[in-house]
Protein backbone atom coordinates (compact mmCIF):
# COMPACT_ATOMS: atom_id res chain seq x y z
CA UNK A 1 0.00 0.00 0.00
CA UNK A 2 1.13 3.92 -0.73
CA UNK A 3 -0.36 6.90 1.02
CA UNK A 4 -1.15 9.91 -1.05
CA UNK A 5 -1.72 13.36 -0.23
CA UNK A 6 -4.68 15.00 -2.59
CA UNK A 7 -5.27 19.06 -2.51
CA UNK A 8 -8.56 20.13 -3.18
CA UNK A 9 -9.31 22.91 -4.61
CA UNK A 10 -12.36 25.84 -5.70
CA UNK A 11 -15.37 23.61 -6.44
CA UNK A 12 -13.48 20.10 -5.55
CA UNK A 13 -12.74 21.43 -2.12
CA UNK A 14 -16.56 22.85 -1.65
CA UNK A 15 -18.07 19.21 -3.13
CA UNK A 16 -15.79 17.16 -0.57
CA UNK A 17 -15.38 19.46 1.59
CA UNK A 18 -12.07 19.62 2.84
CA UNK A 19 -8.80 21.02 1.46
CA UNK A 20 -6.14 18.18 1.76
CA UNK A 21 -7.28 14.03 1.93
CA UNK A 22 -5.12 11.50 3.09
CA UNK A 23 -5.35 8.35 1.11
CA UNK A 24 -4.28 5.10 1.18
CA UNK A 25 -3.95 3.12 -2.47
CA UNK A 26 -2.62 -0.19 -3.90
CA UNK A 27 0.61 -0.03 -4.90
CA UNK A 28 0.48 0.69 -8.78
CA UNK A 29 -2.55 2.95 -8.52
CA UNK A 30 -2.19 5.61 -11.32
CA UNK A 31 -3.68 8.99 -11.03
CA UNK A 32 -6.94 7.96 -12.95
CA UNK A 33 -7.71 5.27 -10.32
CA UNK A 34 -7.43 7.48 -7.56
CA UNK A 35 -10.17 10.48 -9.25
CA UNK A 36 -12.27 7.56 -10.15
CA UNK A 37 -12.18 6.39 -6.47
CA UNK A 38 -12.66 10.11 -5.28
CA UNK A 39 -15.90 10.51 -7.64
CA UNK A 40 -17.37 7.18 -5.75
CA UNK A 41 -17.49 8.98 -2.75
CA UNK A 42 -18.32 12.23 -3.89
CA UNK A 43 -20.56 11.82 -7.13
CA UNK A 44 -20.89 15.72 -7.52
CA UNK A 45 -17.19 15.34 -8.78
CA UNK A 46 -18.32 13.02 -11.51
CA UNK A 47 -19.17 16.51 -14.01
CA UNK A 48 -15.24 17.46 -13.80
CA UNK A 49 -14.09 14.02 -15.07
CA UNK A 50 -12.56 14.64 -18.31
CA UNK A 51 -12.65 18.60 -18.03
CA UNK A 52 -9.78 18.49 -15.05
CA UNK A 53 -5.77 18.87 -15.46
CA UNK A 54 -3.50 15.97 -12.88
CA UNK A 55 -0.49 16.81 -11.28
CA UNK A 56 1.80 15.16 -8.76
CA UNK A 57 4.19 17.01 -6.61
CA UNK A 58 3.38 20.17 -8.25
CA UNK A 59 3.86 18.95 -11.46
CA UNK A 60 1.05 18.02 -14.14
CA UNK A 61 0.79 14.84 -14.86
CA UNK A 62 -1.74 12.29 -16.49
CA UNK A 63 -4.29 9.83 -15.74
CA UNK A 64 -2.06 6.73 -16.50
CA UNK A 65 1.07 8.61 -14.49
CA UNK A 66 1.44 5.43 -11.18
CA UNK A 67 1.45 7.33 -8.00
CA UNK A 68 4.33 6.36 -4.97
CA UNK A 69 3.95 6.81 -1.11
CA UNK A 70 4.19 10.17 0.01
CA UNK A 71 2.90 11.99 -3.60
CA UNK A 72 1.15 15.05 -3.29
CA UNK A 73 -1.47 14.80 -5.89
CA UNK A 74 -3.82 17.25 -7.00
CA UNK A 75 -6.93 16.82 -9.38
CA UNK A 76 -7.54 20.80 -11.16
CA UNK A 77 -10.74 22.15 -12.06
CA UNK A 78 -11.03 24.20 -15.25
CA UNK A 79 -8.82 27.35 -14.16
CA UNK A 80 -10.02 30.97 -14.65
CA UNK A 81 -6.85 32.69 -13.93
CA UNK A 82 -6.60 36.31 -14.63
CA UNK A 83 -9.75 36.21 -15.22
CA UNK A 84 -11.92 39.21 -15.14
CA UNK A 85 -11.80 39.19 -18.78
CA UNK A 86 -13.75 36.29 -20.24
CA UNK B 1 13.92 44.38 2.11
CA UNK B 2 12.77 41.25 -0.05
CA UNK B 3 14.38 41.11 -2.83
CA UNK B 4 12.05 41.43 -6.12
CA UNK B 5 9.82 38.13 -7.34
CA UNK B 6 9.01 38.54 -10.91
CA UNK B 7 6.81 36.09 -10.57
CA UNK B 8 4.18 35.71 -7.40
CA UNK B 9 0.82 34.58 -5.80
CA UNK B 10 0.37 37.37 -3.16
CA UNK B 11 -2.66 38.38 -1.51
CA UNK B 12 -1.76 42.29 -1.30
CA UNK B 13 -2.96 44.75 -3.61
CA UNK B 14 -0.55 44.51 -6.99
CA UNK B 15 1.01 47.33 -8.61
CA UNK B 16 2.28 47.92 -11.53
CA UNK B 17 5.90 49.86 -11.45
CA UNK B 18 8.31 47.14 -9.76
CA UNK B 19 7.41 44.87 -12.45
CA UNK B 20 8.11 47.45 -14.77
CA UNK B 21 11.01 48.56 -13.78
CA UNK B 22 12.32 44.61 -12.98
CA UNK B 23 11.68 44.03 -16.20
CA UNK B 24 12.86 46.83 -18.51
CA UNK B 25 16.48 46.49 -19.42
CA UNK B 26 18.75 49.28 -21.18
CA UNK B 27 18.27 47.06 -24.56
CA UNK B 28 14.30 46.83 -24.37
CA UNK B 29 12.83 49.23 -26.18
CA UNK B 30 9.54 48.09 -25.60
CA UNK B 31 7.21 47.51 -22.48
CA UNK B 32 3.66 45.91 -22.29
CA UNK B 33 1.76 45.69 -19.19
CA UNK B 34 -1.78 44.02 -19.09
CA UNK B 35 -3.47 44.65 -15.96
CA UNK B 36 -6.14 41.93 -15.57
CA UNK B 37 -9.10 44.15 -13.55
CA UNK B 38 -12.00 42.66 -11.58
CA UNK B 39 -15.44 43.66 -13.62
CA UNK B 40 -18.78 45.13 -12.06
CA UNK B 41 -20.51 41.87 -14.21
CA UNK B 42 -20.18 39.01 -16.24
CA UNK B 43 -21.90 37.62 -19.07
CA UNK B 44 -24.46 40.99 -18.29
CA UNK B 45 -25.06 39.75 -14.61
CA UNK B 46 -24.00 41.90 -12.13
CA UNK B 47 -20.90 41.33 -9.67
CA UNK B 48 -20.63 42.26 -6.23
CA UNK B 49 -16.53 41.34 -5.68
CA UNK B 50 -14.73 38.18 -6.79
CA UNK B 51 -12.30 35.91 -4.95
CA UNK B 52 -9.03 34.29 -6.61
CA UNK B 53 -7.56 31.16 -5.14
CA UNK B 54 -4.27 29.33 -6.17
CA UNK B 55 -2.85 26.32 -5.85
CA UNK B 56 0.39 28.89 -4.84
CA UNK B 57 2.97 25.75 -5.08
CA UNK B 58 2.33 24.95 -7.95
CA UNK B 59 1.20 28.26 -9.92
CA UNK B 60 4.24 29.94 -9.57
CA UNK B 61 6.43 27.19 -11.51
CA UNK B 62 3.53 26.72 -14.06
CA UNK B 63 3.92 31.05 -14.64
CA UNK B 64 7.70 30.66 -14.82
CA UNK B 65 7.03 27.60 -17.35
CA UNK B 66 4.79 30.06 -19.68
CA UNK B 67 7.47 32.67 -19.51
CA UNK B 68 9.85 30.16 -20.65
CA UNK B 69 7.57 29.17 -23.06
CA UNK B 70 6.85 32.66 -24.41
CA UNK B 71 11.14 33.18 -24.82
CA UNK B 72 11.05 30.26 -26.56
CA UNK B 73 8.65 31.82 -28.82
CA UNK B 74 9.89 35.13 -29.08
CA UNK B 75 13.30 37.11 -29.11
CA UNK B 76 12.36 39.08 -25.73
CA UNK B 77 13.43 40.29 -22.40
CA UNK B 78 11.96 39.60 -18.59
CA UNK B 79 8.66 38.98 -17.95
CA UNK B 80 7.11 39.42 -14.87
CA UNK B 81 3.84 38.06 -13.56
CA UNK B 82 2.27 38.98 -10.48
CA UNK B 83 -1.47 37.34 -9.61
CA UNK B 84 -3.54 38.65 -6.76
CA UNK B 85 -5.48 35.42 -4.43
CA UNK B 86 -8.13 36.54 -1.82
CA UNK B 87 -11.07 38.66 -2.38
CA UNK B 88 -11.20 41.97 -4.62
CA UNK B 89 -13.67 44.31 -5.16
CA UNK B 90 -14.68 45.98 -8.58
CA UNK B 91 -11.76 47.97 -9.57
CA UNK B 92 -8.79 46.30 -7.98
CA UNK B 93 -6.25 44.47 -9.93
CA UNK B 94 -6.18 40.65 -10.06
CA UNK B 95 -3.73 39.84 -12.53
CA UNK B 96 -0.21 41.86 -13.69
CA UNK B 97 1.79 40.24 -16.92
CA UNK B 98 4.59 42.45 -17.89
CA UNK B 99 7.08 41.83 -20.89
CA UNK B 100 9.76 43.91 -22.59
CA UNK B 101 11.29 43.13 -25.39
CA UNK B 102 13.82 45.12 -27.64
CA UNK B 103 10.70 45.08 -30.31
CA UNK B 104 7.01 45.94 -29.79
CA UNK B 105 5.40 43.43 -32.21
CA UNK B 106 7.03 40.65 -29.95
CA UNK B 107 6.10 42.60 -26.72
CA UNK B 108 2.55 42.74 -27.72
CA UNK B 109 2.41 38.75 -28.74
CA UNK B 110 4.34 37.41 -25.72
CA UNK B 111 2.12 39.47 -22.80
CA UNK B 112 -1.03 37.98 -24.84
CA UNK B 113 0.11 34.52 -25.58
CA UNK B 114 1.70 34.19 -21.13
CA UNK B 115 -2.59 35.95 -20.59
CA UNK B 116 -3.69 32.83 -22.31
CA UNK B 117 -1.85 30.27 -20.91
CA UNK B 118 -2.18 31.68 -17.66
CA UNK B 119 -5.76 30.76 -18.30
CA UNK B 120 -5.58 27.67 -19.84
CA UNK B 121 -2.81 25.67 -17.42
CA UNK B 122 -2.21 28.26 -14.11
CA UNK B 123 -4.18 27.03 -11.12
CA UNK B 124 -6.10 29.95 -10.09
CA UNK B 125 -9.36 29.95 -9.66
CA UNK B 126 -12.21 32.56 -9.97
CA UNK B 127 -14.99 32.37 -7.87
CA UNK B 128 -18.25 35.63 -8.42
CA UNK B 129 -19.81 36.60 -5.71
CA UNK B 130 -23.14 38.06 -7.64
CA UNK B 131 -24.55 41.28 -6.98
CA UNK B 132 -27.77 38.61 -5.08
CA UNK B 133 -25.53 36.91 -2.91
CA UNK B 134 -25.14 33.80 -4.83
CA UNK B 135 -21.51 32.61 -5.58
CA UNK B 136 -19.95 30.49 -8.40
CA UNK B 137 -16.63 29.17 -9.58
CA UNK B 138 -15.76 30.25 -13.02
CA UNK B 139 -15.15 27.17 -14.62
CA UNK C 1 -5.10 70.59 -9.75
CA UNK C 2 -5.25 71.11 -13.60
CA UNK C 3 -7.28 68.85 -15.28
CA UNK C 4 -6.04 64.94 -16.79
CA UNK C 5 -5.24 65.05 -20.68
CA UNK C 6 -5.92 61.68 -21.96
CA UNK C 7 -3.53 62.81 -25.42
CA UNK C 8 -1.05 64.61 -24.24
CA UNK C 9 2.46 65.85 -25.31
CA UNK C 10 4.91 67.01 -22.86
CA UNK C 11 8.28 67.70 -21.49
CA UNK C 12 7.70 66.15 -18.33
CA UNK C 13 8.71 62.71 -17.14
CA UNK C 14 5.38 60.30 -17.48
CA UNK C 15 4.01 57.95 -15.64
CA UNK C 16 1.38 55.44 -16.55
CA UNK C 17 -0.46 55.80 -13.47
CA UNK C 18 -2.70 58.56 -14.20
CA UNK C 19 -2.66 57.30 -17.67
CA UNK C 20 -4.65 53.67 -16.10
CA UNK C 21 -6.74 55.32 -13.44
CA UNK C 22 -8.38 57.44 -16.00
CA UNK C 23 -8.86 54.43 -18.71
CA UNK C 24 -10.35 51.99 -16.58
CA UNK C 25 -13.85 51.60 -16.26
CA UNK C 26 -15.31 49.06 -13.85
CA UNK C 27 -16.75 47.22 -17.02
CA UNK C 28 -13.95 46.65 -18.33
CA UNK C 29 -11.77 43.59 -17.46
CA UNK C 30 -8.68 44.54 -19.28
CA UNK C 31 -5.83 47.30 -19.32
CA UNK C 32 -2.80 47.25 -21.59
CA UNK C 33 0.00 49.69 -21.06
CA UNK C 34 2.25 49.99 -23.89
CA UNK C 35 5.84 52.11 -22.85
CA UNK C 36 8.51 53.39 -25.00
CA UNK C 37 11.58 53.42 -23.36
CA UNK C 38 15.01 55.52 -25.27
CA UNK C 39 17.18 52.13 -25.81
CA UNK C 40 21.17 51.82 -25.70
CA UNK C 41 21.32 51.17 -28.91
CA UNK C 42 20.18 51.66 -32.40
CA UNK C 43 20.82 48.85 -35.00
CA UNK C 44 23.85 48.00 -33.20
CA UNK C 45 25.26 51.35 -32.82
CA UNK C 46 25.55 52.60 -29.25
CA UNK C 47 23.04 55.66 -28.20
CA UNK C 48 24.12 58.48 -25.49
CA UNK C 49 20.40 60.08 -25.68
CA UNK C 50 17.31 60.48 -27.77
CA UNK C 51 15.36 63.67 -28.51
CA UNK C 52 12.11 63.70 -29.51
CA UNK C 53 10.36 67.13 -30.93
CA UNK C 54 6.71 67.26 -31.84
CA UNK C 55 4.30 69.70 -33.75
CA UNK C 56 2.23 69.70 -30.34
CA UNK C 57 -0.59 71.48 -31.51
CA UNK C 58 -1.35 68.64 -34.46
CA UNK C 59 0.47 65.85 -32.76
CA UNK C 60 -2.44 65.81 -30.20
CA UNK C 61 -5.31 65.86 -32.46
CA UNK C 62 -3.43 62.97 -34.55
CA UNK C 63 -3.49 60.87 -31.11
CA UNK C 64 -7.57 61.69 -30.91
CA UNK C 65 -7.95 60.78 -34.36
CA UNK C 66 -5.60 57.38 -33.92
CA UNK C 67 -7.52 56.76 -30.71
CA UNK C 68 -11.38 57.23 -32.45
CA UNK C 69 -10.13 54.71 -34.97
CA UNK C 70 -9.28 52.22 -32.94
CA UNK C 71 -12.85 52.89 -31.68
CA UNK C 72 -14.52 52.20 -34.86
CA UNK C 73 -12.74 48.53 -35.06
CA UNK C 74 -12.49 47.08 -31.72
CA UNK C 75 -15.10 47.40 -28.89
CA UNK C 76 -12.94 49.24 -26.48
CA UNK C 77 -12.92 51.82 -23.34
CA UNK C 78 -11.33 54.82 -23.21
CA UNK C 79 -8.19 55.31 -24.41
CA UNK C 80 -4.98 57.72 -23.45
CA UNK C 81 -1.74 58.70 -24.95
CA UNK C 82 1.17 60.52 -23.44
CA UNK C 83 4.18 61.74 -25.83
CA UNK C 84 7.55 63.23 -24.37
CA UNK C 85 9.85 65.99 -25.73
CA UNK C 86 13.10 67.16 -25.31
CA UNK C 87 16.01 64.98 -24.55
CA UNK C 88 15.66 61.66 -22.69
CA UNK C 89 18.23 59.60 -21.12
CA UNK C 90 18.05 55.84 -21.82
CA UNK C 91 16.19 53.91 -20.09
CA UNK C 92 13.59 56.73 -20.10
CA UNK C 93 9.64 56.72 -21.11
CA UNK C 94 9.30 58.55 -24.48
CA UNK C 95 5.70 57.46 -25.07
CA UNK C 96 2.70 55.82 -22.98
CA UNK C 97 -0.43 54.38 -25.04
CA UNK C 98 -2.70 52.70 -22.37
CA UNK C 99 -6.21 50.70 -23.46
CA UNK C 100 -9.18 49.55 -21.47
CA UNK C 101 -11.79 47.28 -22.97
CA UNK C 102 -14.15 44.40 -21.42
CA UNK C 103 -11.92 41.71 -23.06
CA UNK C 104 -8.13 41.60 -22.89
CA UNK C 105 -7.66 40.74 -27.00
CA UNK C 106 -9.16 43.57 -28.55
CA UNK C 107 -6.92 45.36 -25.83
CA UNK C 108 -4.38 44.09 -26.79
CA UNK C 109 -4.94 44.51 -30.75
CA UNK C 110 -5.82 48.05 -29.96
CA UNK C 111 -3.07 49.10 -28.41
CA UNK C 112 -0.38 47.74 -31.25
CA UNK C 113 -3.15 49.31 -33.61
CA UNK C 114 -2.49 53.09 -31.34
CA UNK C 115 1.29 52.66 -32.04
CA UNK C 116 1.48 51.53 -35.58
CA UNK C 117 -0.70 54.53 -35.86
CA UNK C 118 1.32 56.59 -33.90
CA UNK C 119 4.13 55.94 -35.95
CA UNK C 120 2.82 56.01 -39.46
CA UNK C 121 1.28 59.63 -38.74
CA UNK C 122 1.58 61.50 -35.44
CA UNK C 123 3.80 64.15 -36.18
CA UNK C 124 6.96 63.64 -33.96
CA UNK C 125 10.56 62.96 -34.65
CA UNK C 126 13.36 61.23 -32.76
CA UNK C 127 16.74 62.33 -32.89
CA UNK C 128 19.77 59.51 -31.75
CA UNK C 129 22.58 61.06 -30.38
CA UNK C 130 24.76 58.76 -30.67
CA UNK C 131 27.54 57.97 -28.13
CA UNK C 132 30.30 59.37 -30.98
CA UNK C 133 28.74 62.65 -30.37
CA UNK C 134 27.18 62.68 -33.96
CA UNK C 135 23.36 63.20 -33.79
CA UNK C 136 20.34 62.02 -36.68
CA UNK C 137 16.99 62.52 -37.30
CA UNK C 138 15.18 58.99 -37.62
CA UNK C 139 13.49 58.64 -40.32
CA UNK D 1 -1.55 87.13 -53.29
CA UNK D 2 -1.39 85.05 -50.28
CA UNK D 3 0.57 85.36 -46.74
CA UNK D 4 1.29 81.76 -45.53
CA UNK D 5 2.84 80.76 -42.38
CA UNK D 6 5.33 77.64 -42.88
CA UNK D 7 6.28 75.28 -39.75
CA UNK D 8 9.28 73.33 -40.13
CA UNK D 9 10.68 70.67 -37.99
CA UNK D 10 13.93 68.21 -37.21
CA UNK D 11 15.80 67.47 -40.49
CA UNK D 12 13.51 70.36 -42.55
CA UNK D 13 14.34 72.77 -40.45
CA UNK D 14 18.16 71.74 -39.58
CA UNK D 15 18.09 72.83 -43.31
CA UNK D 16 16.25 75.73 -43.79
CA UNK D 17 17.92 76.88 -40.58
CA UNK D 18 14.65 78.47 -38.87
CA UNK D 19 11.35 76.62 -37.46
CA UNK D 20 9.31 79.12 -39.03
CA UNK D 21 9.24 81.17 -42.74
CA UNK D 22 6.24 83.44 -43.78
CA UNK D 23 6.14 83.30 -47.74
CA UNK D 24 4.18 85.39 -50.15
CA UNK D 25 2.81 83.12 -52.85
CA UNK D 26 -0.22 84.13 -55.89
CA UNK D 27 -3.30 83.16 -55.22
CA UNK D 28 -4.29 79.06 -56.27
CA UNK D 29 -0.81 78.34 -55.26
CA UNK D 30 -1.01 74.55 -53.91
CA UNK D 31 1.20 73.09 -51.37
CA UNK D 32 2.65 71.03 -53.87
CA UNK D 33 3.48 74.36 -55.43
CA UNK D 34 4.88 75.97 -52.30
CA UNK D 35 7.01 72.82 -51.47
CA UNK D 36 8.90 72.91 -55.28
CA UNK D 37 9.28 76.42 -54.22
CA UNK D 38 11.18 75.53 -50.95
CA UNK D 39 12.94 72.79 -52.52
CA UNK D 40 14.72 75.41 -55.10
CA UNK D 41 15.75 77.57 -52.36
CA UNK D 42 17.00 74.62 -50.13
CA UNK D 43 17.63 72.04 -52.51
CA UNK D 44 18.97 69.18 -49.85
CA UNK D 45 14.93 69.36 -48.97
CA UNK D 46 14.89 67.41 -52.03
CA UNK D 47 15.53 64.14 -51.10
CA UNK D 48 11.96 64.31 -48.82
CA UNK D 49 10.11 64.74 -51.91
CA UNK D 50 7.47 62.13 -52.10
CA UNK D 51 8.24 61.07 -48.61
CA UNK D 52 6.72 63.70 -46.42
CA UNK D 53 3.44 64.82 -44.63
CA UNK D 54 1.26 67.90 -45.81
CA UNK D 55 -0.86 69.50 -42.97
CA UNK D 56 -2.60 73.04 -43.33
CA UNK D 57 -4.09 74.42 -39.94
CA UNK D 58 -2.92 71.10 -38.07
CA UNK D 59 -5.07 69.15 -40.00
CA UNK D 60 -3.91 66.58 -42.77
CA UNK D 61 -3.86 67.73 -46.23
CA UNK D 62 -2.68 66.85 -49.83
CA UNK D 63 0.00 68.14 -52.56
CA UNK D 64 -3.18 69.95 -54.64
CA UNK D 65 -4.59 71.50 -51.45
CA UNK D 66 -5.12 74.93 -52.48
CA UNK D 67 -4.07 77.77 -50.52
CA UNK D 68 -5.72 80.60 -48.45
CA UNK D 69 -4.40 83.70 -46.96
CA UNK D 70 -3.25 83.19 -43.76
CA UNK D 71 -3.27 79.44 -43.85
CA UNK D 72 -0.44 77.36 -41.45
CA UNK D 73 1.03 74.92 -43.83
CA UNK D 74 3.53 72.22 -42.33
CA UNK D 75 5.74 69.82 -44.27
CA UNK D 76 6.45 66.67 -41.91
CA UNK D 77 9.19 64.95 -42.89
CA UNK D 78 9.19 61.13 -41.63
CA UNK D 79 8.00 60.70 -38.46
CA UNK D 80 9.06 58.11 -35.98
CA UNK D 81 6.73 58.87 -32.35
CA UNK D 82 7.15 56.73 -30.05
CA UNK D 83 10.25 54.84 -31.14
CA UNK D 84 13.27 53.77 -29.29
CA UNK D 85 11.31 50.88 -30.81
CA UNK D 86 11.64 50.20 -34.32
Amino acid sequence: MITIQIRLFAAHRDIVGRPELTLAQPAGATLGEVWAHLVVEHPALARYTGRLLFAVNQQFADPTTVLHDGDEVAFIPPVSGGAAVL
Amino acid sequence: MPEFQPFLITHQPLDPAPLVAYAQAPTDGAVVTFTGVARNHVAGRPTASLSYEAYAEMAVPVLEQIAAEAAERWPIGRIAVHHRVGTLAIGETAVLVVVAAPHRQEAFQAAAYVMDRIKEIAPIWKQEHWADGAAEWRE
